[in-house]
């Protein structure tokens, strides 16, 4: 196959399954350890099911797949859980990420790694949803001043909870992008316009609309993110037009001022999963991040990522702000 | 309620108490009748690999260490400076056992010990401190 | 990564890429008589690496990496790289098994029969089972004990036995034939030396064995037995296995049926000796 | 109004008793609880109808002597419940 070892191996199995009958023992190796450094060995092992595979590859992808359910009934009971102890408050609760995805029973969801629950509240109601789960065994991951003033004025989200007996973390965001960044997305209009996942239940928790999903994941690739797990991030976008497609998709993107982003990880998600697309040199580059691994699951390229990491930060915040971010960490390091 | 439901009642009230129906205490208000297995992968998995506390961790790289354990500026009056070096796991896991840890005084011993015991789960080092305090087997 | 090292121990396959020959060189000797990994594919990646390029040379630590990490891991002296590389395969077993329910337990067969014995660091489940292995029973495993959720049966997983500070003599001195690594003085857990399984525990690692006892040793103390109630060993059990939590459902249906399966018994012992006596007894009683 | 206090469906749970204690695997959370009475006598009685705490008093009476029938102990066990998942009220 005329792949080298990095993540286009990865994209390129999971573009077309039927390509994985070329591997040799040592592509598969390397592909099994890519897709767990990316946190899409469940994924890939969804899409590889029933394809002729070696008995060994068979059973490490079986295995891959009862764990990605278990993570599933894991990520719906903390929703479920959180739906018991915020669902009195009457307030309107929006899934986000893999949660929803899993919950809404969408292609992105199969197999796919979820960590923690996010969920969106009117920014009104932070200060109770807040205090509801604090009584109700969450508490605070990091109780450090600085930080968590921080959080509180400029944000998207609260600073994570930690429920004590489940060990899962919580994420109370108010909108999807920091109030720092310069695009300002529509939070109201995103709440608006959110379904209920389960419509004939009392209380019952919602997800984003199809189109405000797709913005939803772009914003969270390229805005906010340096790009870690570009990879995983990238194959949501793809499933989610090939399930919901784009009808609206770049008019409400305008509407939340993400219409870069969104075009973006609409051409990336295309290169990577679907047909291809013209590239801008930028488009390149952010390829080249997302694909860096090797064979053994290393990351590679370090100078790229340390140039996403830096871009990251400078989108999050504007300069000034930036500047005195990195003084107060600078002189916490410097005091020692 | 059953045939054996109304034989057993025809039996005289003291009798029937030993014959069938089986005691339930409901348990003091207090006590807990429930405990929820948690993964115990922190244990054993860190028992396999030597582990480390850096305190305090690197979000708040740099940060005093109070007395009471908290993170606090640098410089505070009554604070400790942290450690240059990440502690071991097992200094750690003798201090927990009612020791000290090694090549500091006691009040400092005793700050960086309540860092450690504050740490929550997503900190650098909670895994290795769950691995140190849970017994095993 | 420079140099790579493959070797299939029970079910597992494992692949060991080094920054450094050494560690590579000490694996490729002592587990020599191993086959390769089923499919020419292992089921884990392990990476033994520099943290900076220069660490390779100056000082060198070794990282322990793969597919499954955790973050506290502390770097090794190179001179116990092949420490390093133990740990980082026992550390993929531990965080990444999910076919088979893991318990921390030392193993040996006798008559299709096996005894598990687990207990905390230093409770002598290695030594025992390495003694064992010199009367008449075919070692397992010293470290993992693997339950098939859908047969019950108990695989082995015969990787290198780790001696630790007393027992490294104890054991030498009982085998004298046996073949060891290296004496590695100083690690984080004092000395410890590497007893490679016997040729018997190699030939026969693909062929699993139905549980049919398991013991709580615990070195140290008057020799007493006493029986553990089901409660108890499946409460003891859960926390003595890395994986039962994320097995879901198939974790709970092996270990319900391994407790209410065999008896269990806890043993206190002054020495070696006693142990041994003890464990043969109870498994004549069965 | 009393509360309402419904068990999880029979079908989510699969329960083993061990000896005293008993395994109870929540097949919704894929949580594990080790449990001792009253509490699978508790899940038993509850069923997925719902019961308010009185009338769960009552309904355990039928079955076993209460030796505390205390509405706070009760109380205290069902809390227990709810925190774990395995009850929930309405």
């Amino acid at each position: 196959m005329n792949v080298g070892a990095n993540g286009w191996l990865l994209a390129r199995i999971l573009r077309s399954p039927a390509d994985a009958a070329a591997l040799d023992a040592a592509g598969w190796t390397a592909l099994i350890a890519i897709a767990r450094a990316e946190q899409m060995i469940g994924t890939l092992a969804w899409r590889l099911h029933g394809t002729a595979m070696p008995p060994a590859v068979a059973r490490i992808l079986a295995d891959a797949r009862a764990l990605a359910e278990h993570g599933r009934t894991l990520a719906l009971w903390e929703a479920e859980a959180a739906r018991r102890v915020l669902a009195p408050l009457g307030v309107p609760v929006v899934l986000l990420k893999g949660t929803a995805f899993v919950a809404a029973g969408l292609m992105a969801g199969q197999g796919r790694s979820i960590g923690d629950l996010d969920i969106l509240v009117p920014r009104g109601s932070l200060h109770v949803v807040e205090r509801a789960l604090l009584a109700n065994g969450w508490e605070w991951v990091k109780p450090d001043a600085y930080d968590d003033a921080y959080y509180r004025r400029w944000m998207h989200e609260l600073p994570p909870l930690i429920h004590r007996d489940r060990d899962r973390m919580i994420d109370v965001h108010h909108t999807i992008l920091p109030l720092t960044a310069r695009i300002t997305p529509d939070a109201e209009g995103l709440l608006a316009d959110a379904v209920p996942l389960r419509a004939e239940e009392k209380g019952a928790l919602a997800m984003l609309s199809r189109t405000d999903v797709i913005v939803h994941a772009a914003a969270h690739l390229f805005a906010d993110g340096d790009l870690a797990g570009g990879m995983r991030n990238l194959w949501d976008v793809h499933c989610l037009i090939e399930e919901f497609g784009v009808e609206g998709l770049v008019e409400r993107a305008e509407h939340h001022g993400l219409g870069d982003a969104v075009g973006r990880a609409l051409r990336l998600a295309a290169a990577l999963y679907g047909d291809g697309a013209t590239l801008s040199p930028g488009d390149r580059a952010c390829l080249r991040r997302v694909t860096a691994r090797d064979g053994w699951g290393r990351a590679t390229h370090p100078w790229t990522r340390l140039a996403f990491y830096v871009r990251s930060h400078w989108l999050r915040m504007p300069p000034a702000m930036l500047a005195r971010h990195l003084w107060t960490k600078w002189r916490k390091q410097a005091a020692a | 309620m059953s045939e054996d439901g109304e034989q057993r009642n025809d039996i005289p009230e003291r009798e029937g108490v030993s014959t069938g129906r089986r005691a339930l205490m409901l348990g003091a208000v207090g006590a807990s009748a429930i405990v929820s297995i948690r993964p115990a992968l922190a244990s054993t998995a860190v028992s396999i690999v030597h582990c480390q506390i850096p305190v305090p961790d690197a979000a708040r790289a740099s940060g005093w260490i109070a007395a009471d354990g908290s993170v606090v500026p640098s410089g505070t009056a009554g604070a400790f400076a942290p450690p240059r070096q990440p502690l071991k796991g097992e200094a750690v896991k003798q201090a927990l056992a009612g020791g000290q840890l090694p090549g500091v005084e006691y009040e400092r011993s005793q700050a960086y010990m309540k860092y450690v015991r504050n740490l929550h789960s997503g900190t650098s080092g909670f895994t290795c401190f769950a691995s140190l305090q849970m017994p095993r087997g | 990564m420079r140099h790579v090292f493959s070797v299939r121990i029970g079910p597992v396959g494992f692949r060991v890429g080094s920054d450094w020959r050494g560690p590579i060189r000490q694996l490729a000797a002592l587990y020599a008589g191993y086959p390769q990994p089923e499919d020419g594919v292992p089921d884990f990646t392990v990476r033994l690496f520099a943290q900076r390029p220069w660490r390779r040379v100056i000082r060198p630590a070794v990282m322990i990496g793969g597919d499954f990490m955790i973050p506290d891991a502390a770097p090794l002296p190179l001179a116990q790289g092949l420490l390093a590389a133990e740990m980082a395969m026992n550390l993929q077993m531990a965080l990444g098994q999910r076919r088979y329910l893991l318990l921390h337990a030392s193993a040996v067969e006798r008559d299709g029969r096996v005894l598990l014995m687990t207990g905390e660091s230093g409770s002598g489940k290695s030594t025992l089972a390495a003694l064992l292995s010199q009367r008449g029973w075919r070692l397992m495993g010293d470290e993992f004990a693997l339950i098939d959720p859908v047969t019950g049966l108990a695989h082995a997983f015969p990787r290198l036995v780790s001696l630790k500070n007393a027992a490294i003599a104890v054991a030498e001195a009982a085998m004298p034939q046996a073949r060891f690594g290296p004496l590695l003085e100083g690690t984080p857990k004092g000395a410890i030396r590497h007893l490679v399984p016997d040729a018997a525990a190699v030939a026969a690692m693909d062929t699993p064995g139905k549980p049919a006892l398991l013991l709580f040793p615990r070195f140290g103390f008057a020799p007493d037995i006493r029986e553990v109630a089901p409660g108890e060993v499946f409460m003891r059990l859960t926390q003595a296995s890395t994986n039962y939590v994320a097995m879901g459902e198939r974790g709970f249906d092996a270990l319900t049926r391994l407790v209410l399966g065999i008896p269990a018994q806890a043993i206190d012992y002054p020495d070696t000796d006693h142990a041994l006596a003890q464990v043969e007894a109870l498994w004549d009683a069965l | 109004m009393a509360a309402v206090y419904r068990a999880a469906q029979a079908e989510a749970l699969r329960i083993v008793p061990l000896d005293t204690f008993t395994a109870i695997y929540h097949r919704a959370s894929g949580i594990t609880h080790l449990v001792g009475p009253p509490v699978p006598e508790i899940l038993a009685a509850l069923g997925p109808d719902g019961l308010t705490l009185g009338a769960l008093i009552a309904r355990l009476g039928e079955t076993y002597d209460l030796l505390d029938a205390d509405e706070a102990a009760l109380g205290a066990r069902l809390d227990e419940l709810v925190g774990a998942g395995l009850v929930r009220t309405a």
